[in-house]
């Protein structure tokens, strides 16, 4: 097998929107190689701390691996400092996580949405090996690419950078947000082979996180 | 050229396909010794580089964006503007739409040289159909017409994806779109082509709605255009809309992102 | 790996307290922390194929310039993907410390990850020295890390500009290990769009304000030209009194602030006989 | 010997004229395009009195649907229909060429086609292309000695047989045929077995989806029956629907009145419109 390769892509899409007082996190559960649905109920999200979920999509061996070397960083971090880790501070360690295999890159790319301190929702997004972004709203994986000029359009908000600064939140209630996150996934399962099955849908608010689910189209 | 559909039985991962090339400026990523001293001259020098290593498809050569989209009775066709070479922006307000006859319009996205070519001959074999027929071409037809010299070219074809869009017998609309052999595929709502056409995909199918008027559907496909090519290096620079009822002809420029 | 070249691997001393304690534990010596290596005989294609397939985030347009009041520092916002672009918002002018700015080009992370290490280098040197480091000594630090990785495939091609003793500095350094002390820099792929305003319009003895317009002006150019530069044009100012942000517009609008255009009123064609 | 200076429509067949220009902006480094596939369920069988054919209705671009309901089931004669999987724009032409060769024999020997006949044309010209035509085809019908199912492989290879499938979505399909068919089906059953085929493809197979085509061919009546089956319509439509906070800013407009629909006013000026 002289092409054999280390990584392989299972598909899916990953969703997250930062409100002022909430965060959504969404991912379809479908999870696929080749022409071939492995499992049509995978979860690609992951709860890492009270207030940090995050979501992952690519390969996800890498992305299990992941999920528990943060899982082993935040529970050492408890010990240590006898506090939950915050959100950036979660997004920074994954950042460096993601780095320290820079020459044999975690094939996963990851959006991690949140409660920051003051309580305003966060999402910070990722590329493969550690680069990564405070923003309003971020999309990861095969529908990235179908999602995101719809978001922009509906999300649109100043850049961080501008100064004069303008403030940058977006003004959806959650309802609206979580409204937003279903048209994305029914447009993009009805144009993408790698999305599709069900939607998980997680909302972080002051009173904690909740779950909700939707179907989706299951060609 | 993977052939999937014969049903490849070969198990296990697929092996990465070459995926985009990174589209970088500073040191490319092939590190063999001679590159690389190569490389190091130039960069001490200008710090940059102007040739752009990675290679890219060569529908991205020159960079494009076109989309068509159904409404009551009324089609709208609408393109970007620009025409780049790889990353260089070379002209921002180049024509990728062209008027075949008052109720026929073909968008032409993707190498740009095959791009008018292709339409020098379109207009060519239009004439020589009217002088016999004495009548405009109907939009259907002239789909079968593009179809058959795409196909012609079937191995060594035009890197060219066209987007045709008209008002039929009855005025009902019609817009199709083909990959550059000639396949062709009728859409009831929108099709669209060009560099960003997955951005344009998603954007149409969470913005189109059926049977819009033609202001509103002036609006939605400006949005989907410009959200889309706002997300794509090689595309943009305005934008160029023609929205086509029974009764008239509007064509617009918009104000878009210039960067 | 470099033979009699240590890999400078300090960036892993967090990452080491974990794993070299319990080494310590189990063999009785800390082995030294290492990037995880794939046990492939042909790196370079591994690599290659790597970086192809995680496509890391890249392209841009970033100058700086030495002038009579300081040091003037600008850089777009836009990283892309391929033919994709991941972000209009990227940082890409990193704050070191108040006295010092890094900018970004090539690979997004590589630049982060090592302009961060770079900052903790930095105030580790002042509280041993109880003094700031130079301009000159903080980009030899990065050009020596950048070095001991040369030919492992990162991707930087940063400038450090500053204040010390000495007054301004500016360096360019780069993964391949260069290393240059100069006035006038412009890296990345809208650059030599960015030289053209640039070298037109300097001029040494320049008021804070000119300079922040020429380097603003010569950003708006190369995100006009270059498809991989684009978004927000940040202008930095670094004086004796340590750095300063002047600006961040929107090059949408800086374009048509530069190159107004009337929208004309609707015009109705006849229809000939 | 001077070539026509008028390009004059040629004769048909395929020409060649770009390949040299392809090869050289290849050698260049630009990759040329991947076309249109149907990765595609397609799937026949002979039952009681006659052939059943389905198909399922996406097109594929990669991992994109480039068309949600493409037919793919081939009209080659009022008695015999043709499933094609593989590079759509193959598929399309050789069953369009071979159709209208078959309605010249008709004309010529004022006889139903039969079968084998559309079997050799299909099969002489995909072989004449060693399978650079990439048509995988099923192909059905009823003619004067009775039923007929073939599959045709791009190298021009085919199959006789009772039931048959191809496309990506072919095991899937297989599955269901293998488990149920049985001879001499009725009318009915031959049709939910074969929906049962495509579904199964549909649903398993990323390469198909939306709709099920089936097409019934018996001694004398042929039933397209187009979007039999729609298992999957879009989940979620939001009824509000989406407004746009920024309306498109327009830099300039020209209205073109249709010249038809000026009709002549007697007395009237025409030109005012």
């Amino acid at each position: 097998m002289a092409n054999w390769s280390p990584y392989d892509n299972n598909g899916g899409t990953c969703v997250a929107i930062a409100g002022a007082n909430y965060c959504v996190i969404a991912a379809d559960t479908r999870m696929s190689t080749g022409y071939s649905i492995l499992t049509r109920d995978y979860s690609k999200i992951c709860k890492l701390a009270d207030k940090s979920v995050m979501a992952s999509s690519g390969f996800q061996a890498d992305v299990r691996a992941l999920q528990k070397v943060l899982a082993a960083r935040h529970s050492i971090y408890q010990h240590q400092h006898n506090k939950q880790m915050s959100c950036p501070a979660m997004a920074q360690l994954l950042s460096n996580t993601l780095y320290y295999k820079r020459f044999f890159p975690y094939y996963a790319f990851n959006v991690l949405g949140g409660l920051d301190n003051e309580g305003k929702g966060c999402v910070f997004t990722y590329d493969a090996v550690g680069s990564y972004e405070r923003v309003g709203y971020s999309v990861q994986g095969s529908g990235s690419t179908l999602i995101m000029p719809f978001l922009d359009n509906q999300l649109k908000s100043p850049s961080p950078l501008l100064l004069p600064a303008k403030d940058a939140v977006t003004p959806l209630s959650e309802p609206e947000a979580i409204d937003l996150v279903k048209t994305c996934f029914a447009s993009a399962t009805e144009r993408d082979i790698y999305t599709g099955d069900k939607l998980e849908i997680m909302v972080l608010n002051v009173d904690g996180i909740r779950c909700e689910y939707m179907e989706l189209r299951k060609d | 050229m993977l052939d999937r559909a014969a049903r490849s039985t070969k198990p296990g991962p697929v092996t990465f396909g070459i995926l985009l090339k990174l589209d970088l400026e500073s040191p490319p990523s092939q590190h063999s010794p001679k590159t690389a001293l190569r490389f190091a001259y130039s960069s001490l020098s200008s710090s940059s580089k102007f040739q752009q290593s990675p290679p890219m498809s060569i529908f991205e050569y020159n960079g494009s964006a076109v989309i068509a989209m159904v409404g009551k009775n009324c089609f709208a066709i609408a393109s970007d503007r620009r025409l780049g070479v790889q990353l260089q922006t070379i002209a921002t307000d180049f024509q990728k739409i062209y008027r075949v006859h008052d109720k026929l319009f073909i968008g032409l996205s993707g190498l740009a040289t095959d791009a008018q070519t292709l339409y020098q001959r379109l207009v060519f074999r239009h004439k020589l159909y009217e002088l016999r027929e004495e009548r405009n071409m109907k939009p259907e037809t002239f789909a079968s017409l593009v179809s058959a010299l795409l196909y012609e070219k079937r191995f060594g074809p035009y890197f060219c994806q066209p987007v045709i869009a008209g008002l039929g017998d009855e005025n009902k609309p019609f817009i199709c779109t083909m990959d550059s052999i000639g396949a062709k595929e009728l859409a009831k709502d929108f099709v669209v082509s060009g560099t960003a056409s997955e951005s344009l995909y998603g954007a149409c199918e969470a913005m189109f709605k059926p049977d819009m008027e033609p202001e509103e559907l002036f609006e939605t496909i400006s949005q989907a255009l410009l959200s889309s090519v706002d997300r794509d290096c090689l595309s943009g620079w305005g934008g160029h809309v023609y929205v086509v009822t029974p009764t008239e002809v509007t064509e617009r420029i918009l104000k878009g992102r210039m960067d | 790996m470099l033979k009699g070249m240590k890999l400078d691997t300090s960036a892993l001393e967090s990452h080491r307290l974990l794993i070299g304690a319990s080494n310590e534990l189990q063999n009785g010596f800390s082995t030294a922390p290492s990037f995880e290596i794939p046990n492939t005989t042909d790196f370079d294609c591994f690599q290659k194929e790597a970086i192809q397939m995680v496509k890391p985030a890249k392209g841009t347009t970033t100058l700086a310039f030495i002038f009579k009041e300081g040091v003037m520092v600008a850089a777009d916002s836009r990283a892309s993907m391929g033919g994709y672009i991941s972000s209009q918002s990227v940082k890409k002018i990193i704050e070191i410390n108040p006295y010092m700015l890094g900018t970004m080009a090539g690979g997004a992370a590589d630049c982060q990850f090592w302009h961060r290490n770079l900052g903790v280098k930095c105030r580790l040197h002042e509280l041993a020295n109880k003094r700031r480091i130079s301009v000159t000594g903080a980009s030899k630090l990065l050009a020596n890390i950048l070095y001991s990785y040369r030919g492992m495939g990162l991707s930087v091609g940063t400038m450090i500009a500053g204040w010390d003793e000495t007054g301004p500095g500016l360096y360019y350094v780069d993964s391949e290990g260069g290393r240059l002390k100069g006035m006038r820099f412009s890296v990345g792929s809208g650059s030599p769009y960015a030289y053209g305003v640039l070298d037109s319009g300097y001029r040494y003895d320049m008021s804070v304000d000119e300079a922040a317009e020429l380097a603003r002006r010569a950003i708006y150019h190369a995100t006009f030209r270059d498809g991989a530069s684009g978004g927000v044009a940040s202008v930095y100012y670094v004086g004796a009194d340590g750095w300063k942000k002047l600006s961040g517009d929107d090059v949408a609008e800086l374009h048509y602030n530069y190159y107004p255009v009337q929208p004309t009123v609707a015009e109705h064609v006849m229809v000939e006989g | 010997m001077g070539t026509a200076a008028v390009d004059v429509p040629m004769k048909g067949g395929f020409s060649f004229d770009h390949c040299r220009r392809n090869a050289m902006l290849s050698d260049k480094g630009l990759k040329p395009p991947s076309f249109l596939k149907t990765g595609t369920t397609i799937v026949g069988l002979i039952f009681q009195d006659g052939v059943i054919l389905g198909a399922d209705t996406r097109a594929t671009e990669g991992p994109i649907v480039a068309d949600k309901n493409c037919e793919k089931i081939h009209y080659m004669a009022p008695n015999i229909y043709c499933c094609g999987a593989g590079t759509a724009a193959d598929t399309e032409a050789v069953t369009d060429t071979v159709s209208s060769q078959l309605q010249l024999h008709r004309y010529h020997t004022s006889r139903e086609s039969r079968v084998v006949t559309a079997l050799s044309l299909l099969k002489s010209h995909l072989f004449s292309y060693q399978g650079h035509v990439s048509a995988a085809l099923v192909l059905g019908g009823v003619d004067v000695t009775g039923p007929h199912l073939h599959t045709i492989y791009p190298h021009g290879s085919t199959d006789t047989l009772p039931f048959a499938t191809m496309g990506s979505g072919s095991l899937a399909a297989m599955a269901v045929f293998e488990s149920k068919y049985r001879e001499g089906l009725a009318r009915d059953e031959g049709i939910k077995l074969v929906t049962e085929a495509i579904c199964s493809g549909i649903f398993n197979d990323l390469g198909s989806g939306s709709n099920v085509d089936v097409c019934v061919i018996t001694k004398g009546q042929t039933e397209y029956l187009r979007n039999l089956q729609t298992p999957n319509p879009r989940t979620y439509v939001n009824e509000r629907g989406y407004s746009f906070s920024k309306k498109t800013e327009v830099l300039s407009t020209k209205i073109t009145p249709l010249k038809e629909l000026v009709e002549v006013i007697e007395g009237g000026d025409a030109m005012e419109e």
